[in-house]
Protein backbone atom coordinates (compact mmCIF):
# COMPACT_ATOMS: atom_id res chain seq x y z
CA UNK A 1 0.00 0.00 0.00
CA UNK A 2 0.94 3.57 -0.81
CA UNK A 3 1.47 5.73 1.66
CA UNK A 4 1.86 9.75 1.99
CA UNK A 5 2.58 12.21 3.99
CA UNK A 6 2.73 15.90 3.73
CA UNK A 7 3.64 19.25 5.85
CA UNK A 8 4.72 18.22 9.04
CA UNK A 9 3.94 15.12 9.13
CA UNK A 10 6.19 14.40 6.14
CA UNK A 11 8.76 16.46 7.84
CA UNK A 12 8.63 14.67 11.27
CA UNK A 13 8.82 10.71 9.19
CA UNK A 14 11.55 12.22 6.95
CA UNK A 15 10.10 10.43 3.88
CA UNK A 16 7.23 12.46 1.58
CA UNK A 17 5.67 8.42 0.43
CA UNK A 18 6.84 4.65 1.16
CA UNK A 19 5.12 1.14 0.18
CA UNK A 20 4.45 -1.04 2.64
CA UNK A 21 3.16 -3.93 3.25
CA UNK A 22 0.02 -3.78 5.49
CA UNK A 23 -0.60 -6.84 8.38
CA UNK A 24 -4.27 -8.53 7.80
CA UNK A 25 -4.89 -7.36 11.20
CA UNK A 26 -5.04 -3.67 10.37
CA UNK A 27 -8.40 -3.03 9.60
CA UNK A 28 -9.08 1.10 9.34
CA UNK A 29 -7.04 3.91 9.62
CA UNK A 30 -7.02 4.21 13.10
CA UNK A 31 -5.12 0.61 13.28
CA UNK A 32 -2.93 2.06 10.10
CA UNK A 33 -1.83 5.00 12.29
CA UNK A 34 -0.70 2.68 15.62
CA UNK A 35 0.79 -0.02 13.68
CA UNK A 36 2.95 2.87 12.05
CA UNK A 37 3.65 3.92 15.69
CA UNK A 38 5.51 0.70 16.12
CA UNK A 39 8.23 1.85 13.48
CA UNK A 40 10.08 4.12 15.16
CA UNK A 41 9.84 7.45 17.08
CA UNK A 42 9.92 9.32 13.95
CA UNK A 43 6.10 7.93 13.33
CA UNK A 44 5.55 8.60 17.78
CA UNK A 45 6.52 12.00 16.83
CA UNK A 46 4.04 12.33 14.19
CA UNK A 47 1.30 11.26 15.29
CA UNK A 48 1.42 11.95 18.64
CA UNK A 49 -1.39 14.48 18.61
CA UNK A 50 -3.74 12.27 16.69
CA UNK A 51 -7.12 14.41 16.87
CA UNK A 52 -5.22 16.92 14.27
CA UNK A 53 -4.11 14.08 12.09
CA UNK A 54 -6.02 14.51 8.84
CA UNK A 55 -6.43 11.13 6.58
CA UNK A 56 -7.19 10.56 2.71
CA UNK A 57 -7.86 7.19 1.24
CA UNK A 58 -7.30 7.28 -2.68
CA UNK A 59 -7.43 10.89 -2.32
CA UNK A 60 -10.49 11.71 -0.69
CA UNK A 61 -11.07 13.21 2.83
CA UNK A 62 -12.08 9.76 5.64
CA UNK A 63 -11.93 10.03 9.48
CA UNK A 64 -10.05 7.80 11.66
CA UNK A 65 -12.91 5.10 11.62
CA UNK A 66 -13.15 4.02 8.14
CA UNK A 67 -12.42 1.09 6.64
CA UNK A 68 -9.01 0.51 4.51
CA UNK A 69 -10.80 -1.95 2.39
CA UNK A 70 -9.24 -1.93 -0.97
CA UNK A 71 -7.28 1.08 -0.51
CA UNK A 72 -4.65 1.90 -2.68
CA UNK A 73 -3.10 4.83 -1.05
CA UNK A 74 -3.17 6.64 2.24
CA UNK A 75 -2.70 9.89 3.09
CA UNK A 76 -1.27 11.40 6.54
CA UNK A 77 -1.57 15.71 6.79
CA UNK A 78 -2.12 18.29 8.99
CA UNK A 79 -5.24 20.06 8.95
CA UNK A 80 -5.41 22.20 5.29
CA UNK A 81 -4.17 26.13 5.21
CA UNK A 82 -4.74 26.81 1.75
CA UNK A 83 -6.90 29.72 0.28
CA UNK B 1 -15.00 25.09 -15.46
CA UNK B 2 -11.45 25.83 -14.90
CA UNK B 3 -9.16 24.38 -12.08
CA UNK B 4 -5.84 25.17 -12.24
CA UNK B 5 -2.39 24.56 -9.65
CA UNK B 6 0.22 26.87 -10.59
CA UNK B 7 3.32 28.38 -9.76
CA UNK B 8 3.08 31.38 -11.94
CA UNK B 9 0.84 34.34 -11.10
CA UNK B 10 -2.38 34.99 -12.69
CA UNK B 11 -4.33 38.11 -14.49
CA UNK B 12 -7.84 38.30 -13.12
CA UNK B 13 -8.98 40.20 -15.76
CA UNK B 14 -7.99 37.66 -18.11
CA UNK B 15 -9.14 35.03 -16.47
CA UNK B 16 -12.54 36.72 -16.42
CA UNK B 17 -12.43 37.44 -20.11
CA UNK B 18 -11.73 33.87 -21.00
CA UNK B 19 -14.98 32.63 -19.14
CA UNK B 20 -16.90 35.43 -20.77
CA UNK B 21 -15.53 34.30 -24.63
CA UNK B 22 -16.13 30.23 -23.34
CA UNK B 23 -19.81 31.42 -22.09
CA UNK B 24 -20.57 33.41 -25.29
CA UNK B 25 -19.34 30.25 -27.53
CA UNK B 26 -22.96 29.56 -26.49
CA UNK B 27 -24.50 31.53 -28.52
CA UNK B 28 -25.74 34.08 -25.24
CA UNK B 29 -24.78 37.01 -23.43
CA UNK B 30 -26.34 36.06 -20.41
CA UNK B 31 -23.87 37.16 -17.86
CA UNK B 32 -24.83 39.85 -15.71
CA UNK B 33 -22.38 39.40 -12.83
CA UNK B 34 -19.36 38.52 -12.37
CA UNK B 35 -17.25 37.73 -8.89
CA UNK B 36 -13.71 37.44 -8.01
CA UNK B 37 -11.52 36.32 -4.78
CA UNK B 38 -8.20 36.66 -4.47
CA UNK B 39 -5.97 35.88 -1.48
CA UNK B 40 -2.84 37.48 -0.77
CA UNK B 41 0.37 36.85 1.09
CA UNK B 42 0.32 39.25 4.02
CA UNK B 43 3.22 40.47 5.98
CA UNK B 44 2.55 39.52 9.37
CA UNK B 45 1.59 36.34 10.61
CA UNK B 46 -0.37 37.78 13.78
CA UNK B 47 2.64 39.92 15.53
CA UNK B 48 5.49 38.26 13.40
CA UNK B 49 7.31 39.70 10.50
CA UNK B 50 6.83 37.49 7.41
CA UNK B 51 9.71 36.93 4.71
CA UNK B 52 8.24 34.60 2.87
CA UNK B 53 5.45 31.76 2.39
CA UNK B 54 5.56 28.48 0.77
CA UNK B 55 2.87 26.38 0.24
CA UNK B 56 3.03 22.49 -0.97
CA UNK B 57 -0.47 20.68 -1.63
CA UNK B 58 -1.40 16.93 -2.78
CA UNK B 59 -1.22 16.50 -6.72
CA UNK B 60 -4.03 14.54 -7.60
CA UNK B 61 -6.28 15.05 -4.50
CA UNK B 62 -6.50 18.79 -4.84
CA UNK B 63 -7.42 18.33 -8.36
CA UNK B 64 -10.46 16.41 -7.42
CA UNK B 65 -11.40 18.21 -4.14
CA UNK B 66 -11.32 21.78 -5.87
CA UNK B 67 -13.40 19.72 -8.85
CA UNK B 68 -15.85 18.51 -6.43
CA UNK B 69 -16.50 21.78 -4.42
CA UNK B 70 -17.21 23.74 -8.06
CA UNK B 71 -19.60 21.07 -9.32
CA UNK B 72 -21.37 21.22 -5.99
CA UNK B 73 -21.33 25.22 -6.18
CA UNK B 74 -22.82 24.44 -9.73
CA UNK B 75 -25.53 22.40 -8.56
CA UNK B 76 -26.59 25.19 -5.92
CA UNK B 77 -26.34 27.63 -7.94
CA UNK B 78 -27.14 28.91 -11.50
CA UNK B 79 -23.69 29.64 -12.47
CA UNK B 80 -22.63 30.14 -16.07
CA UNK B 81 -18.79 30.01 -15.56
CA UNK B 82 -16.29 28.84 -12.55
CA UNK B 83 -12.99 29.13 -12.92
CA UNK B 84 -10.66 28.03 -9.34
CA UNK B 85 -6.70 29.06 -9.62
CA UNK B 86 -4.17 27.76 -6.72
CA UNK B 87 -0.64 28.99 -6.76
CA UNK B 88 1.98 26.59 -4.99
CA UNK B 89 5.23 27.26 -4.34
CA UNK B 90 7.23 30.47 -2.88
CA UNK B 91 5.55 33.23 -2.62
CA UNK B 92 6.11 36.96 -0.97
CA UNK B 93 4.32 39.44 0.78
CA UNK B 94 1.71 41.47 -1.88
CA UNK B 95 1.62 38.32 -4.22
CA UNK B 96 -2.03 36.49 -5.08
CA UNK B 97 -2.40 33.38 -3.69
CA UNK B 98 -5.73 31.89 -4.80
CA UNK B 99 -8.58 33.18 -7.08
CA UNK B 100 -11.95 32.41 -7.49
CA UNK B 101 -14.02 33.44 -10.32
CA UNK B 102 -17.95 32.97 -10.70
CA UNK B 103 -20.47 33.89 -13.33
CA UNK B 104 -23.94 34.25 -13.27
CA UNK B 105 -26.70 36.37 -14.74
CA UNK B 106 -27.72 37.86 -11.06
CA UNK B 107 -25.35 39.38 -8.12
CA UNK B 108 -26.53 37.19 -5.22
CA UNK B 109 -25.75 33.83 -7.24
CA UNK B 110 -22.16 35.15 -8.15
CA UNK B 111 -21.35 36.31 -4.49
CA UNK B 112 -22.76 33.36 -2.59
CA UNK B 113 -21.00 30.97 -4.91
CA UNK B 114 -17.82 32.27 -4.81
CA UNK B 115 -18.07 32.69 -0.83
CA UNK B 116 -18.84 29.22 -0.53
CA UNK B 117 -16.44 28.08 -3.06
CA UNK B 118 -13.54 29.85 -0.93
CA UNK B 119 -14.83 28.48 2.64
CA UNK B 120 -15.03 25.18 0.92
CA UNK B 121 -11.08 25.22 -0.44
CA UNK B 122 -10.22 26.75 2.85
CA UNK B 123 -11.42 23.96 4.63
CA UNK B 124 -11.11 20.55 2.10
CA UNK B 125 -8.44 21.39 -0.68
CA UNK B 126 -5.02 19.93 0.65
CA UNK B 127 -2.73 22.74 0.31
CA UNK B 128 -0.60 23.67 3.17
CA UNK B 129 1.30 27.09 4.12
CA UNK B 130 4.42 27.52 5.80
CA UNK B 131 5.69 30.92 6.52
CA UNK B 132 9.35 32.18 6.64
CA UNK B 133 9.78 34.64 9.38
CA UNK B 134 12.15 37.59 9.17
CA UNK B 135 14.28 36.09 11.83
CA UNK B 136 14.13 32.45 13.58
CA UNK B 137 12.67 29.58 11.76
CA UNK B 138 10.30 28.55 9.36
CA UNK B 139 7.15 27.25 10.64
CA UNK B 140 3.82 25.66 9.48
CA UNK B 141 0.61 27.85 9.36
CA UNK B 142 -1.94 26.41 11.80
CA UNK B 143 -5.29 26.01 10.84
CA UNK B 144 -7.69 28.22 12.11
CA UNK B 145 -11.06 27.00 14.15
CA UNK B 146 -13.52 30.47 12.15
CA UNK B 147 -12.59 28.46 9.11
CA UNK B 148 -14.02 25.17 10.26
CA UNK B 149 -16.97 26.91 11.92
CA UNK B 150 -17.60 29.18 8.31
CA UNK B 151 -18.69 26.14 6.94
CA UNK B 152 -21.47 25.15 8.79
CA UNK B 153 -23.35 28.44 7.21
CA UNK B 154 -23.89 25.99 3.65
CA UNK B 155 -25.34 23.23 5.59
CA UNK B 156 -28.57 22.19 3.86
CA UNK C 1 -11.34 55.52 -1.35
CA UNK C 2 -11.49 55.74 -5.67
CA UNK C 3 -15.64 56.48 -6.99
CA UNK C 4 -15.26 57.20 -10.71
CA UNK C 5 -17.93 57.91 -13.42
CA UNK C 6 -16.91 57.13 -16.97
CA UNK C 7 -17.82 56.50 -20.28
CA UNK C 8 -14.70 54.24 -21.08
CA UNK C 9 -14.09 50.54 -19.81
CA UNK C 10 -12.28 49.76 -16.75
CA UNK C 11 -9.72 47.21 -15.87
CA UNK C 12 -10.13 45.08 -12.98
CA UNK C 13 -6.55 43.48 -12.41
CA UNK C 14 -5.11 47.34 -13.17
CA UNK C 15 -8.20 48.94 -10.69
CA UNK C 16 -6.70 45.68 -8.30
CA UNK C 17 -3.18 47.05 -8.17
CA UNK C 18 -3.63 50.60 -7.90
CA UNK C 19 -5.30 49.69 -4.55
CA UNK C 20 -2.72 47.38 -2.94
CA UNK C 21 -0.43 50.11 -4.44
CA UNK C 22 -1.89 52.96 -2.66
CA UNK C 23 -2.12 50.32 0.50
CA UNK C 24 1.29 49.51 0.61
CA UNK C 25 2.23 53.23 0.86
CA UNK C 26 0.90 52.96 4.17
CA UNK C 27 4.38 50.56 5.05
CA UNK C 28 2.24 47.50 5.15
CA UNK C 29 1.12 44.62 3.30
CA UNK C 30 -1.93 43.66 5.15
CA UNK C 31 -4.42 43.21 2.68
CA UNK C 32 -5.08 39.34 2.44
CA UNK C 33 -8.78 39.54 0.21
CA UNK C 34 -9.72 40.93 -2.81
CA UNK C 35 -13.39 40.78 -3.68
CA UNK C 36 -14.36 42.09 -6.93
CA UNK C 37 -17.87 42.59 -8.36
CA UNK C 38 -18.19 43.10 -12.48
CA UNK C 39 -22.08 43.70 -13.87
CA UNK C 40 -22.22 43.64 -17.00
CA UNK C 41 -25.12 44.41 -19.97
CA UNK C 42 -26.69 40.91 -20.84
CA UNK C 43 -28.53 40.45 -24.55
CA UNK C 44 -31.60 39.86 -23.20
CA UNK C 45 -34.78 41.53 -21.11
CA UNK C 46 -37.09 39.07 -20.38
CA UNK C 47 -37.78 37.43 -23.58
CA UNK C 48 -36.69 40.82 -25.46
CA UNK C 49 -33.52 40.53 -27.54
CA UNK C 50 -31.14 43.52 -26.66
CA UNK C 51 -29.13 45.51 -28.80
CA UNK C 52 -27.98 48.37 -26.65
CA UNK C 53 -28.60 49.89 -23.26
CA UNK C 54 -27.70 53.41 -22.09
CA UNK C 55 -27.15 54.81 -18.85
CA UNK C 56 -28.07 58.40 -17.73
CA UNK C 57 -27.61 59.63 -14.25
CA UNK C 58 -27.43 62.71 -11.98
CA UNK C 59 -24.01 64.49 -11.88
CA UNK C 60 -23.20 65.95 -8.75
CA UNK C 61 -25.69 63.63 -6.69
CA UNK C 62 -24.12 60.15 -8.17
CA UNK C 63 -20.51 60.70 -6.78
CA UNK C 64 -22.30 62.00 -3.00
CA UNK C 65 -24.25 58.93 -2.93
CA UNK C 66 -21.54 56.49 -3.77
CA UNK C 67 -19.40 58.18 -1.73
CA UNK C 68 -21.34 57.88 1.39
CA UNK C 69 -22.33 54.22 0.48
CA UNK C 70 -18.41 53.87 0.41
CA UNK C 71 -18.07 55.76 3.71
CA UNK C 72 -20.83 53.33 5.40
CA UNK C 73 -18.92 49.94 4.41
CA UNK C 74 -15.86 51.25 5.73
CA UNK C 75 -17.66 52.13 8.87
CA UNK C 76 -19.00 48.79 9.03
CA UNK C 77 -16.18 46.56 8.05
CA UNK C 78 -12.20 47.08 8.51
CA UNK C 79 -11.86 47.80 4.81
CA UNK C 80 -7.98 48.51 3.40
CA UNK C 81 -9.24 49.72 -0.16
CA UNK C 82 -12.49 50.61 -1.57
CA UNK C 83 -13.15 51.85 -5.06
CA UNK C 84 -16.43 52.04 -7.24
CA UNK C 85 -16.34 53.03 -10.90
CA UNK C 86 -19.78 53.02 -13.11
CA UNK C 87 -20.13 53.86 -16.34
CA UNK C 88 -22.73 56.09 -17.99
CA UNK C 89 -23.49 56.27 -21.94
CA UNK C 90 -24.31 53.78 -24.38
CA UNK C 91 -23.24 49.96 -23.88
CA UNK C 92 -23.61 46.49 -25.36
CA UNK C 93 -24.41 43.37 -24.36
CA UNK C 94 -21.48 41.83 -23.32
CA UNK C 95 -19.79 45.08 -22.12
CA UNK C 96 -18.78 45.96 -18.26
CA UNK C 97 -21.68 48.62 -16.55
CA UNK C 98 -20.12 48.73 -12.71
CA UNK C 99 -17.04 47.94 -10.75
CA UNK C 100 -16.63 47.58 -7.25
CA UNK C 101 -13.46 46.12 -5.09
CA UNK C 102 -12.90 45.89 -1.72
CA UNK C 103 -9.79 44.55 0.19
CA UNK C 104 -9.36 43.65 3.42
CA UNK C 105 -7.20 41.31 5.51
CA UNK C 106 -10.12 38.75 6.07
CA UNK C 107 -12.27 37.54 3.35
CA UNK C 108 -15.59 37.63 5.04
CA UNK C 109 -15.22 41.32 5.35
CA UNK C 110 -14.06 41.87 1.95
CA UNK C 111 -17.24 39.58 0.79
CA UNK C 112 -19.68 41.22 2.77
CA UNK C 113 -18.73 44.90 1.99
CA UNK C 114 -18.68 44.43 -1.56
CA UNK C 115 -22.26 42.70 -1.60
CA UNK C 116 -23.11 45.68 0.98
CA UNK C 117 -21.75 48.23 -1.64
CA UNK C 118 -23.89 46.52 -4.84
CA UNK C 119 -26.63 46.74 -3.01
CA UNK C 120 -26.51 50.19 -1.88
CA UNK C 121 -25.40 51.33 -5.23
CA UNK C 122 -28.24 49.21 -6.84
CA UNK C 123 -30.90 50.90 -4.68
CA UNK C 124 -29.74 54.55 -3.76
CA UNK C 125 -27.17 55.98 -6.88
CA UNK C 126 -28.85 57.76 -9.34
CA UNK C 127 -28.55 55.92 -12.75
CA UNK C 128 -31.13 55.17 -15.08
CA UNK C 129 -30.39 51.95 -17.80
CA UNK C 130 -32.79 52.86 -20.87
CA UNK C 131 -32.99 49.48 -23.21
CA UNK C 132 -33.04 49.07 -27.34
CA UNK C 133 -34.46 46.22 -28.29
CA UNK C 134 -33.11 44.56 -31.96
CA UNK C 135 -37.07 45.46 -32.89
CA UNK C 136 -38.85 48.78 -31.79
CA UNK C 137 -38.96 51.28 -29.05
CA UNK C 138 -36.58 51.70 -26.18
CA UNK C 139 -37.87 51.65 -22.89
CA UNK C 140 -36.57 52.88 -19.60
CA UNK C 141 -35.81 49.50 -17.15
CA UNK C 142 -38.56 49.08 -14.35
CA UNK C 143 -36.75 49.08 -10.47
CA UNK C 144 -36.99 45.52 -8.92
CA UNK C 145 -38.63 44.38 -6.15
CA UNK C 146 -35.70 42.41 -5.18
CA UNK C 147 -33.29 44.86 -4.83
CA UNK C 148 -35.34 46.92 -2.86
CA UNK C 149 -36.14 43.53 -0.70
CA UNK C 150 -32.25 43.38 -0.89
CA UNK C 151 -31.19 46.05 1.53
CA UNK C 152 -33.68 44.96 4.34
CA UNK C 153 -30.55 41.95 4.76
CA UNK C 154 -28.12 45.10 6.24
CA UNK C 155 -30.39 46.81 8.65
CA UNK C 156 -28.84 46.92 12.16
CA UNK D 1 -35.65 77.20 -7.66
CA UNK D 2 -33.92 74.88 -10.15
CA UNK D 3 -35.82 71.50 -10.41
CA UNK D 4 -34.04 68.78 -12.30
CA UNK D 5 -35.59 65.94 -14.37
CA UNK D 6 -34.15 62.64 -15.44
CA UNK D 7 -35.37 59.39 -17.25
CA UNK D 8 -38.78 58.75 -18.59
CA UNK D 9 -40.00 62.07 -16.08
CA UNK D 10 -37.46 64.26 -18.07
CA UNK D 11 -39.04 62.77 -21.47
CA UNK D 12 -42.67 63.62 -20.61
CA UNK D 13 -41.85 67.18 -19.56
CA UNK D 14 -39.63 67.39 -22.64
CA UNK D 15 -36.96 69.49 -20.31
CA UNK D 16 -33.96 68.23 -18.08
CA UNK D 17 -34.14 71.06 -15.98
CA UNK D 18 -35.55 74.38 -15.48
CA UNK D 19 -35.43 77.54 -13.04
CA UNK D 20 -39.16 78.33 -11.30
CA UNK D 21 -40.38 80.81 -8.88
CA UNK D 22 -42.50 78.67 -6.26
CA UNK D 23 -44.95 80.26 -4.66
CA UNK D 24 -45.17 80.54 -1.01
CA UNK D 25 -48.01 77.93 0.03
CA UNK D 26 -45.56 75.27 -1.83
CA UNK D 27 -44.26 74.42 1.47
CA UNK D 28 -43.65 70.56 0.86
CA UNK D 29 -41.98 68.14 -2.41
CA UNK D 30 -45.86 66.86 -2.13
CA UNK D 31 -47.15 70.69 -3.18
CA UNK D 32 -44.54 70.90 -5.21
CA UNK D 33 -45.72 68.59 -7.04
CA UNK D 34 -49.51 69.33 -6.90
CA UNK D 35 -48.38 72.90 -8.20
CA UNK D 36 -46.08 71.37 -11.06
CA UNK D 37 -49.22 69.41 -12.26
CA UNK D 38 -50.86 72.81 -13.02
CA UNK D 39 -48.15 73.97 -15.45
CA UNK D 40 -49.16 71.97 -17.96
CA UNK D 41 -50.75 67.87 -19.16
CA UNK D 42 -46.95 67.49 -19.56
CA UNK D 43 -46.68 67.56 -16.49
CA UNK D 44 -49.79 66.13 -15.56
CA UNK D 45 -48.35 62.84 -17.32
CA UNK D 46 -45.03 62.90 -15.91
CA UNK D 47 -46.43 62.54 -12.56
CA UNK D 48 -49.57 60.41 -12.92
CA UNK D 49 -48.42 57.71 -10.66
CA UNK D 50 -46.94 59.81 -7.84
CA UNK D 51 -45.48 56.80 -6.15
CA UNK D 52 -43.09 55.91 -8.40
CA UNK D 53 -41.56 58.96 -8.84
CA UNK D 54 -38.51 59.78 -6.60
CA UNK D 55 -37.33 62.98 -5.74
CA UNK D 56 -34.18 64.40 -4.37
CA UNK D 57 -33.48 67.87 -2.51
CA UNK D 58 -29.76 69.56 -2.61
CA UNK D 59 -28.87 66.05 -3.96
CA UNK D 60 -30.01 63.99 -1.13
CA UNK D 61 -33.01 61.32 -1.45
CA UNK D 62 -36.14 62.82 0.75
CA UNK D 63 -39.68 61.54 0.33
CA UNK D 64 -42.41 63.46 -0.70
CA UNK D 65 -43.89 64.61 3.14
CA UNK D 66 -40.15 66.62 3.25
CA UNK D 67 -40.64 70.49 3.56
CA UNK D 68 -38.69 72.35 1.32
CA UNK D 69 -37.13 75.13 3.57
CA UNK D 70 -33.80 75.90 2.22
CA UNK D 71 -34.11 74.17 -0.79
CA UNK D 72 -31.63 75.16 -4.13
CA UNK D 73 -32.26 72.24 -6.56
CA UNK D 74 -34.82 70.16 -6.12
CA UNK D 75 -35.08 66.73 -8.74
CA UNK D 76 -37.80 64.30 -9.78
CA UNK D 77 -36.53 61.22 -11.31
CA UNK D 78 -37.91 56.88 -11.51
CA UNK D 79 -36.67 54.79 -9.14
CA UNK D 80 -33.07 54.22 -10.32
CA UNK D 81 -31.94 51.06 -12.18
CA UNK D 82 -28.02 50.94 -12.15
CA UNK D 83 -25.16 48.43 -11.11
Amino acid sequence: MKILYFAWVREKIGKSQEELEIPDAVKTVADLILWLETKGPEYEAAFANKETINSAINQSHVDHSTQLNNANEIAFFPPVTGG
Amino acid sequence: MTIRIQTEDFDITKEINLLKEERKKSGQQDVGAIVTFTGTVRDMAGKTPINSMSLEHYPGMTEKELTDIAEEANKRWPLLGTTIIHRIGDLEPGDNIVLVVTLSSHRHAAFEAADFLMDFLKSKAPFWKKEQPLEGEANWVDARDSDKQALSRWEK
